[in-house]
Order: C-alpha cells, then structure tokens, then sequence
C-alpha cells in the first residue's frame, strides 16, 4: 500500500507549481466562455421566447422543437459534433458557441414563464387604459416579467459555468483540463484535482447564495 | 477482451506489491492500461494492438503470462486507475520525465521519441522545426500551430512562447492540418508517420524528424512502461525481458518494426531511466 | 354604418329628457365553449345612469361589463357606445369585426375598475395614474401630473403619490385604481366588486369615494355590487340578472322593499341574511 | 452515403449495447439521484439541525462542484480508500449524487410550498410528524416535484455523455468508433443526437404520464397536449436552474 | 402544577352550575417579533360555551384560536385546558414548554374548521374524515368509516363520501371540514371565519349546519365571525377585540342592541352598515 500513501500525500510544492495554471485557464476559458455564452444566451433566449409568442404557428412550433431537440441532446455530444462540423472555427469559440445556443433554450423557457406570469389583471388593466401594444410590453409586461427572471438565468449561468468541463471533450483547457493536464504530466492528481473542486465551490456557492438573495429581494419588492 | 464493460466487476488487477509477479502468474493474465494511441497502443476491431502491445505480449507471455488484457482510458486516467489498482500498468508509451518518477516507476526505456511536424502536401509555409515556427511567427508570418492537449510538444510550444491550438487527439491534429485551421501539428515522429502512411488521402506530410531544443537543452524523450511503486518484482522482471529485445536492432524491429518503427527509436544501452529521472540525459 | 338606435328598453335617467343611450346591448349572446353565459341580451343605459348589476355569482354580471371593456368579445349580438357599434357591426346583413383602431377609439372613453385593483407595481402610485394620460391621451407630463395630484387629492391620498403601491392597504389601493380609471376622463365607468378584496371595516371609506363621485360628476356607471346597501345609496336603476339573463329590472327603492320575481326575493333574501327589508332609505 | 448506413449496420451491435449502457447508467443512476433526493430533501426541511445542516453541506458540496471532477475522485480516488467499485457502480453513484444533490431542493421546495394550510390542518388532527409527512405533505409535493425531477432526470441522462471518461463504453463511446468509419455530421449529428432525443422524449413521457397520475390523485386534471409536451418547467421549487 | 383555576371571568351558560372553564388564558401574551398581539389576555371559557370574537382585522382573534391549537405559542402566560397547562407550565417560578407529548395529548380534545378548508386533495371526503381517527385514535377502519358516514349524513354530504374535494363546491367543502373535525370526537371546536371565502349565496348552508351542531351538542365552540346574524344566533357570549385586548365582552343580545364602549359601536356601525341595531332577535 506503498502507493496509497503517495498518491494521496498533499504536496505543497505541486500546489503552488499548478496554482496559477489553473488560475490562469480559469479566468481565460472558464470564466471567458460561461460570461460570454450567458450574453449569448440571454439575447438569443429572448429572441426564442419573443418568437414563440409572436411568429406565426407553424413557424412558432418549428422553433419550438428545435429548442426542445437542442436542451434535450447533451452537450457533450452538440460540443464533438459542432467541433467537427465547424473545422474552420477554434475549440474555445465552439464552446462558446455551443453554450450559448444550448442555454438560450432553457433562458426562452425561463422568459416565458416570466412573461406567463405576469398576472392576467396587469394586462388587462393595460386594456381598461388604452395603452398601445408597445407601451404595455415595455412599461408594464417587460420590467415586471424581469424581475421574475433574473434569478432563474442567474441560476442557469451557475449551472452552465458547471458545465464547462465538459469541454475536454474537443480539447478545451480550461479548469478541469487544466488540472488533469498537469497531473497527467506530473503523475500527481491530488493537488490540482482538490484545487480544481475548491475553485468551483468558491466560485459557485457565493454566487447562488448570491442569486439567492437577489431572489428574496425581488420578490420582496414586487 | 479488451473493453471495461465486459469486466466481471472490480479491478482485474491483482493485489500491488510483493507476490503480485506469482499472482499474475498463476492467474495467467495481466490487465494494462492504454490511452488508444497509434501506433502504440490502441484497438483495432475491438482488439488490443500496437508497438508496445506487442511488446508486452512477449514479454509478459514469456514469463508465463500468456494473456494480455487492456483497459482504454482516458490519457489522464493512465496513472490514477494504475495506483487506484484498476491496472496492473500502463502501455502507452509514456515518457520518462523527472516529476513522473517521483510518482511512478518506470521500465527500463523502451522508445526513443523524436519530434517532427505534419503539414499540408509540399508543406506550403516551409515549417522545419518548431525553431522554424518561433522565427516565422515572430516575423509577423501568420502561422497557426495545433498541438495535443497535455502533449510534451505543448510543453515545449510553451517553453518557446508560441501561440497554439489544442486538439483532443491525434486524428482531430491531422484533420486540423488536412482542412487548413492549422498549418502544423507538432507530435511524436512516429505517431505522424504511422498516420500520414494510414491515410494516404489525407493532403498532409510529414517533416524530418528533430531533437528540440529548449535553453540549449535537448529534450531527447524516452518512453517506457509504467508500473506502480512497489511492484519492483514485477518490474525487474520486466525489465529483463525487454533487455533480451532491445539487445540489438533486430530482435527490437522483429517486435515492433510492423508498427512503423525503426533503428531510431531503439534506445542505446547507456540510457538508463535512473539518469532520466534525473532529468540528465546523455546526448 | 347602422342609425343610431333609439333608446328602447332604457328608461333614461330621472327628469332628463330621453336621449341616445350611452351603452346599448342588443341581443348580445356570450358562451364560453358550449357553455352560454348570457342568452341574447337587452338592454340599455342613458347617460348619467348608475345601474347596479346583481345577482348570484356566476350569473354573468362580470361578463357584462367585460364585454363592455372590450377584454372579451360576443359571441353575437351587436353592443353600442354613443350609438357606435364597439366590437362588431353589421354590415350587408352580416356580423362583421370592427378595425382595432375604431375599438380602441371606442374604448378611450371608457374607465375600469377592478376587485383586484391591477394597479401597475412597477410604477410609482403617480406614475400608475399619469401612464395613460401620458402616453394615450398624450398630454404633457406637467399637465397629467396636477391632474394626478387633484385626483388624489379628491381619494384622500395627496401624501402618497410617490409611494409604491405594494406598499399601501387594500383600501388605498383601491382608491390609487378609482383615480387613475378617472385621470383618463371617461364617460363611463365600470366597477366591478370593487369592495369585496377589502376588508370589512375598510370597505366603507372606498364606497364613500364612490359615491363623492357619483354626486359631483354625470360619469355613467354600471356598477356590480354585494353591497346593496352601496346599491341603494348610489345606483338610479338595479338590474337582478339570474343564469345570464335579467330577471327584474327596478330603482332601487322598489327591488329592495318590494321584489315581485321568487328568484329575486330568494337572492335578497341569501344575501341579506333573511331580513330583505333591514335596508334603510337616506 | 450507402457506405455509411453499411458501417452504421456493422456498428449496429455495439451501439446498441453502447444505447444499453446509457440507458442503464439513466434509470440506475435516476433511481439513485431520486432515493438521495428524497432522503436529503427530508432532511433539508427537518425541523432539527441535526438533520438539516448535514443535508446541506452534502446538498451544497455535490451542487458546488462538477460531475467530471466528482467522476474522478469516486473512480480514481476512492480504491485508494479500499472501495473498490465497478466503473459502472461508480457512474452510477457520480450520477446519482451529482443530481441528487440538485434533486434534494426539488424536494424540498415542493415540501415547502404545500401550502400552510395543509400542515396546519395535521397539527388541528393531531397527526404526528411521520403520519403528516406519508400521508399528507408528501403525496401533494409529489406531483409538484415531478416536472422539475423529469428536468434534472434528462439532465442527468445528457450527463451520462461523459461516463466514457471513467472507461465505461456508453452510447457516445461508440458513437466516436463511428466517427471513425463514417463522418462526424452523421455519426454525431444524425446517429448520436437523434437516438439521444428519442431517450430524452421517452423518458419525458413517461415522467408526465407519472405526473398525471398524481395530479389526478389530487383532483386536478392535466390535458393530453401537456403529457406530450416535452417543454421544461420553470420557475420550479429548485429555482429553476438545472 | 397550577391549580386548577376558578371559572372568575366566564358567566358559564345559562343555568348550569359554576365548574372549571374548559379554557382559560391566564396573562397571555403574543408578540411577532417587537409587534405585541395579544397583550395580558384574561379570559375563561366554560363547558358547553359557544363564544363569538368579534372585532376589527388585526385585533388578534385569529391568533386566539391559533394559540389554542397550538399552531403558535404564547411569547407569555399561560392558557389552561381543562386546567392542564397546554403548552407552557409554571414550575418554580419558571415559565417552561410541556412535552411535544402532552401537548399532543391535549390538543386531541380539540378540532378546528379554517376558512380555507384545508381539506386533503390527495384523499377521498371519506378518507379525509377517517384519517385522524384511524390513525390517530386508532380507531378501526369500519368503525370509523360508519361514524363518518353519520357525520356526512349529518352535514348533508352522505352521497359525496367517495368524491375528490376539489370537486365540490366551497360549502360543501367546508361542510365536509366541518365533519373531519367532528370526527375527532371533540370537546372544543375552533370556527375561524368559516364562511367568508364562500359565495354569499352559499353562506346559509354551512351557518345552519353549525346552528344544528350547536343546538343537538355540548360542544364548547370558540367563533371568529364576521356575520354578525349568526353571533346573535348561536352564541351566548361575544367577545370584543381590538388591539390585542377585550375591548367588551356581554350576551350578544346586549351587545348588538346596547354597545356600551364607542369602539364597539363604530366597528359595527362600519360592518352592519350604520344600521346596528336592525338585527332581529328570533
Ligand atoms: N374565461 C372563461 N372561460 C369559461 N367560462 C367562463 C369564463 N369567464 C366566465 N365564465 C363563466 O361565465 C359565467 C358567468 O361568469 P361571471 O364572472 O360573469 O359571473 P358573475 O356574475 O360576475 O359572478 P361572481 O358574482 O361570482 O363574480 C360563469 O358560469 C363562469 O364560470
Ligand atoms: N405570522 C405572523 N407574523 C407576523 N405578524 C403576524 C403573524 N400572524 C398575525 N400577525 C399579526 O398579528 C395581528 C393579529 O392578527 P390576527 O390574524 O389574529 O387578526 P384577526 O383579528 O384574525 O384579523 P382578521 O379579521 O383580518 O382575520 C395582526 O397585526 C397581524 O399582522
Ligand atoms: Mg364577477
Ligand atoms: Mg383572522
């Protein structure tokens, strides 16, 4: 059991060699491509749910399926296949990509439950009031439909950022490559896969507790 | 067999230590460990084959060990599953670097590495070596450099300062350089040879092979089999037997020589995995 | 074009000579899938008129005044504000739509008031009654605002404007929604159980509002009502409707001491907690 | 493209087992996610902290981190500690205490939002706490529950793509073999997502199926249209993430 | 342990004999937080009682019946029933919590009907009013399946024994409320505004229902009402509230023709719509 005690020892020196590398691939992929791909997928998510709403139905049910096709296929899968489809496009920017377009399906869901949930009495005093179609969106249906959902896409941009591991799979460094590039050089997992677990717990806690709050604060306020 | 699925359950490996050479022994197989890199390692139709599969297979078979049998993982999972004991050691032709050996024992050498580059047909950039790359590059030349993700060339890519795309495996490397998102795809010599004569469509050609270079450093690489600390019976056991094949060039390119290597990558006698792990090199 | 109607069924307000109705229903049907909810409707109101709507839920009293807030649409049947024809019209024999624009012209003189207030939470108490005036009617934002401020004045609530309505008790809710029905200056106004989401003691100071301004302007209400007390105070006509269809028609006065219809006597009888004639004149 | 319905044909056999294998990894590991569910999500709304704030260290430890890294450790990591499990007994635990923890404030959000009025209406019969519990609370969070756990059940069935990463020859194992012989829009894009589609929609049918039976048991009814739809909910207990 | 109290504040009903109130707050006292609820709360409830709570929204009566369910505890004081201390206890000189056990033990002598029902939507009516006994009391399953057929039967609801709640209607519901917690056998019912989410129409019902439950037991009735109708009827005391404290307290025939403080006369000026003194005797 020579080996147990090893491979499970800490060793400080491994610590502080893999520290900033994976610091470093943390903020230049991980946090790069969940930021990103969170504008991506707000924008494009809104675009969904405003078109599932508005367009006419045959095409409102098209892209009511491609948006079910897309959220119900892992990732993992639309990451290999986007990566060798798009040759011509870097790993980082796929991840990108694919992310973004991924999460935009659950954020339409996350919109429309928002507009949803707009009570029918809002609307209809937008009626009682003659106001025009786009006053009612923008001055009573939007601002109260947000603050339904601004928590819900915090919470997917949470999820997504745990997500990004699965970008190993078309050779992607970041975090959690990074660490298992080092131990696969050093023959050493212990330091950098613990780094890797702690970085994800201080990044992610705080945030949730975080949307949490904002959450609380939201409902408190409507 | 060879795939995971088919494991009864557990490890196949047996017990680390002292008496495990007796144990694989009387059981009659060994189970190790593959990244699934041609021309080392890798599965063909759902079997084992490759330079140092067979290797192994004479070898092991003759210490009585008749069956070899393989585990594919994941090229990080290679020293995790040998020390969690769900290998008996790893095949792959693993380089021997100082930091490994603090964490792994190695076998004597057993592959010679030489660095070259796969470009397009008629190599369009004029790309040598990646001291070629580094002064292009730096000359303001667009020039697009694709290595393996936790790839030694990465390593070196990053000692020089060169920009680089990584690719998952060595395929997605050539596919890279055939469809032009990079122009060179630094690897092992033996790797892009074995590929580019596997796919003669593909428009990719590889250069003559190089030693690099790192601050005046030659990094000669040297691969060898990998076994958990402590098994020292088994290794030394192995050790003698791949002695008998790297006795001289024929017996090595008997063993290995179908997989596309030749008298270059047989190691010489005075290289020992001790003065590698020491990170001193003979030259 | 249809002619505009002459005022049929509608005994016009007390004294005033008889004119066009404000409100007409003419054989108006409403049904919700197989379900009718009101039977070819009749009936109409002049202007100035307060007529309550009562009746036992589920009787349709909602639905009327939802039909004439254009939030739902007959089935059949054709409904007149000032002699125009709101949603459809008929035209060559045939029960056609009326543009979205005409409705909505339509509809600027109409007020609403809802059980559950709807007021806007996203905006300040100012800001709920101001929007319309703002944004429809166009008027400058100075302009709306004294206006707001007047009118709250006139609800009692002059030191709440900048407040949130989230923050003020179901009663000045209430109140905030009567103000900013009445910033838009409708002819009509509809109130619909607009005391029943409050709270018994707070219900008093919302129907005294009410009636403030029943007596101090000629806005048209139709107004439904549990309160036959509110009912009898403000209303010149009450309409007893049963199963979507009026039942009896009577001032006030006369429905509440002496109702001729069983389904009426039943109703006053439920509601008023078997003492139909405790309600007192004033 | 003949060519490539015939290497799809020779692949046949072993991406069916490969489909096995996800299919396997979905139901144990959903089995698995859902008893810790239950277990943690209890445990979560317990009145005592004994209980709650072990809950929540776990909940909050499997939610915080991510599944490739927990993979690792259960599977590289813990034979080092003596436990020496099947790669597939290890996926299944990954699997099951990943989304399990993610399944636990389900639970728990839809044990606290059965209205008040219900857990005041068992205090006034005097029912004590495990009665209230089995047969009040629990059959109505029930339904509540089960859009969001069919949710996380697909996610966790998307999440079985990685298993290969722990040597386990999944559908998407196979589905690289493919690549090989075929192409990567075929073999990924037409094979891979569409048989992975085709899982996501049976199992989705089945939860909603489940959940018109308990809302049924509730006295509510629920259309056909929505039994087939496989929209996600939102805005559930858990927050809507996952 | 206290001894039991003697009955000083409640005039116990009309002829019996002065015996230990069946309830007694003693110094009670509610606090949310800095908000004071319920301040040094003294009264006592005799065997047989029906005792009405009347007073305006906020006053504390819903907290009366929650503290006596023991869905809230007192911040202070104590509350006897049937002289055993219900949740807390003086012992040497400290006020200390009884056993989840005894509580339990207590709280089965008393049922409570809430205005939202809160019936069981995952149980049959019939499995809703046999669940306490079965497992609670332990009752068999037949025995306790034939009394809540007497019950239903008694509530107007036999032939509803195998419906869903949700599918009747708000009284029968709350009929069917009434029924479960009479099922429990027991000594004190808490009724807490149990009409006012019905429709008007539906009020009658239910109000006859506990009449005939008042007249044909001995039940002692705690009454959080708004239908003042039904205090007068039922109840041989009232109970005034405001502010957390009794602001009045006499037989409802005093009270409702006679309010001696001004409090008590506005607030029913304000519910019986400035006509107090029209209800009538029967
Ligand atoms: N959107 C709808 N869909 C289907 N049926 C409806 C709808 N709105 C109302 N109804 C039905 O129409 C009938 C009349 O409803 P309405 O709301 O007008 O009654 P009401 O007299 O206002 O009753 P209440 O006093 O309870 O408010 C009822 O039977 C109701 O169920
Ligand atoms: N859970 C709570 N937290 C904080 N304050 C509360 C809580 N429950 C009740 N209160 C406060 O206690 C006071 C008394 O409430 P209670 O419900 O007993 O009044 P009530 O007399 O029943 O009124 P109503 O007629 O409106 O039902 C109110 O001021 C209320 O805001
Ligand atoms: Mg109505
Ligand atoms: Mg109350």
């Amino acid at each position: 059991m020579i080996a147990v005690n090893t491979a499970l020892e800490w060793h400080w020196d491994s610590t502080w060699e893999v520290l900033p590398t994976l610091l470093m691939a943390f903020l230049k992929v991980t946090l790069l491509v969940t930021v990103l791909s969170t504008l991506i997928a707000a924008v494009l998510g809104l675009f969904i749910a405003m078109a599932m709403r508005m367009a006419p139905r045959p095409v409102a049910s098209t892209i009511k399926w491609i948006a079910n096709f897309i959220r119900m296929t892992p990732i993992v899968v639309q990451l290999l296949f986007a990566y060798y489809a798009f040759l011509s496009l870097e790993g980082v920017t796929i991840g990108i990509i694919v992310f973004g377009i991924h999460y935009s399906t659950y954020m339409s869901e996350v919109y429309r439950a928002g507009i949803d949930s707009v009570p029918k009495g809002q609307w209809e005093a937008t009626t009682a009031l003659s106001m025009s179609s786009r006053r009612t969106w923008t001055a009573v249906v939007i601002p109260q439909a947000l603050r339904a959902t601004i928590p819900a896409l915090g919470n997917y941009a949470v999820s997504m950022f745990k997500d990004t591991p699965f970008l190993l799979v078309i050779g992607v460094v970041e975090l959690v490559n990074a660490g298992l590039i080092f131990g696969g050089n050093a023959f050493r997992y212990v330091e950098p896969l613990t780094l890797v677990g702690i970085i994800f717990l201080l990044a992610s806690y705080p945030t949730s507790l975080l949307i949490g709050r904002l959450e609380k604060r939201l409902a408190f306020n409507t | 067999g060879s795939t995971t699925t088919e494991q009864p359950g557990g490890s196949a490996a047996a017990p680390a230590g002292e008496g495990k050479l007796q144990a694989l022994k009387d059981k009659g197989s060994i189970t190790v460990a593959i990244a699934g890199e041609a021309p080392y390692s890798y599965e063909e139709n759902g079997e084992p084959t490759g330079a140092t599969i067979a290797l192994a297979k004479k070898i092991f078979g003759d210490m009585g060990i008749k069956e070899v049998n393989t585990v594919l993982v994941d090229w990080n999972g290679l020293i995790p599953g040998l020390t969690a004991n769900r290998s008996d050691a790893v095949s792959a032709g693993m380089s021997i670097l100082p930091e490994r050996c603090a964490n792994a024992d190695f076998s004597d050498p057993e592959i010679m590495y030489t660095t070259a580059l796969m470009t397009q047909k008629g190599n369009p950039k004029g790309l040598s070596d990646l001291d070629s790359v580094k002064e292009k590059m730096d000359a303001g030349e667009d020039i697009k450099l694709a290595v393996l993700a936790g790839g030694i060339e990465a390593g070196y890519a990053d000692s020089l300062g060169l920009e680089v795309q990584s690719v998952p495996d060595a395929q997605t490397g050539m596919d890279t350089v055939d469809n032009g998102r990079a122009d060179a795809f630094a690897m092992t010599a033996i790797s892009l040879n074995f590929m580019a004569d596997e796919n003669p469509d593909a428009n990719v050609e590889v250069t003559e092979a190089f030693v690099q270079e790192i601050d005046g450093v030659p990094q000669i690489g040297a691969g060898a089999t990998v076994f958990a600390q402590g098994d020292d019976e088994l290794r030394e056991a192995y050790n003698e037997g791949l002695a008998k094949i790297t006795e001289s060039e024929e017996t090595y390119l008997a063993v290995v020589g179908e997989y596309g290597f030749t008298a270059e990558n047989l190691p010489p006698k005075d290289l020992t995995t001790e003065e590698l792990c020491e990170g001193t090199p003979a030259p | 074009m249809p002619s505009t109607p002459d005022s049929a069924t509608s005994p016009a307000a007390a004294g005033s000579a008889p004119s066009a109705p404000v409100i007409e229903f003419r054989d108006v049907e409403k049904s919700y899938g197989s379900n009718v909810v009101l039977h070819e409707l009749n009936f109409s109101v002049a202007k100035g008129d307060r007529v309550t709507l009562i009746g036992p839920s589920g009787s349709g009293k909602t639905t009327i005044l939802r039909l004439v807030m254009t939030l739902e649409e007959a089935t059949d049947g054709y409904i007149f504000i000032d002699g125009e024809p709101l949603t459809h019209e008929e035209r060559g024999g045939k029960r056609v739509a009326r543009s979205k624009k005409d409705q909505k012209r339509i509809r600027q003189r109409i007020g609403m008031v809802f059980q559950q207030f709807n007021l806007f939470p996203n905006m300040s108490v100012l800001e709920n009654i101001i929007e319309a005036p703002v944004h429809v009617l166009g008027q400058s934002k100075a302009e709306a605002t004294a206006r707001a401020k007047e009118l709250l004045e006139k609800v009692g609530l002059a030191d709440k404007a900048e407040q949130h309505p989230t923050s003020l008790s179901g009663g000045q809710q209430q109140r905030v929604a009567i103000a900013r029905a009445l910033a838009l200056d409708p002819e009509i106004l509809l109130l619909d159980e607009v005391t029943s989401a409050l709270d018994p003691e707070i219900v008093g100071e919302v129907l005294g509002i009410l009636r403030n301004i029943a007596e101090t302007t000629n806005i048209t209400m139709l107004i439904v009502t549990h309160e036959m007390q509110f009912a009898r105070d403000v209303s010149n006509r009450v309409l007893m409707f049963d199963g979507g269809k009026i039942v009896e028609e009577a001032p006030p006065a006369v429905m509440f001491s002496d109702p001729k219809h069983q389904r009426t006597k039943d109703f006053l009888h439920a509601v008023l907690g078997g003492e139909e004639g405790t309600i007192g004149t004033h | 493209m003949d060519e490539k319905f015939a290497a799809l044909g020779e692949a046949m056999p072993r991406l069916l087992d490969g489909i096995l294998v996800t299919v396997q990894l979905t139901v144990l590991g959903g089995l698995a996610a859902f008893a810790l569910s239950v277990a943690l999500g209890l445990a979560a709304t317990h009145p005592s902290k004994a209980a709650r704030i072990p809950a929540r260290i776990v909940i909050e430890f499997f939610r915080g981190t991510s599944l490739v890294v927990q993979l690792f450790w259960l599977f590289y990591v813990l034979p080092l500690l003596g436990m020496d499990l099947h790669p597939l007994l290890v996926g299944v635990i990954g699997l099951g205490l990943n989304y399990g923890a993610y399944g636990a404030e389900v639970v728990r959000g839809s044990i606290n939002s059965v209205s008040t009025g219900q857990w005041e209406a068992t205090t006034a019969l005097s029912m004590g706490a495990a009665q209230r519990m089995y047969r009040v609370i629990f059959p109505q969070a029930w339904a509540l529950m089960i859009p969001s756990l069919n949710n996380l059940l697909i996610h966790l069935m998307k999440g079985t793509a990685i298993v290969s990463f722990i040597t386990i020859a999944d559908f998407t194992y196979h589905l690289d073999q493919l690549k090989r012989v075929t192409d990567t829009v075929f073999a990924y894009g037409v094979v891979g997502l569409l048989s992975y589609f085709v899982i996501a929609l049976v199992l989705t049918f089945l939860m909603n199926t489940l959940e018109r039976r308990a809302k049924r048991k509730l006295g509510q009814g629920i259309t056909v249209k929505s039994i087939l739809s496989p929209a996600p909910t939102v805005g559930s207990p858990a927050g809507g993430a996952i």
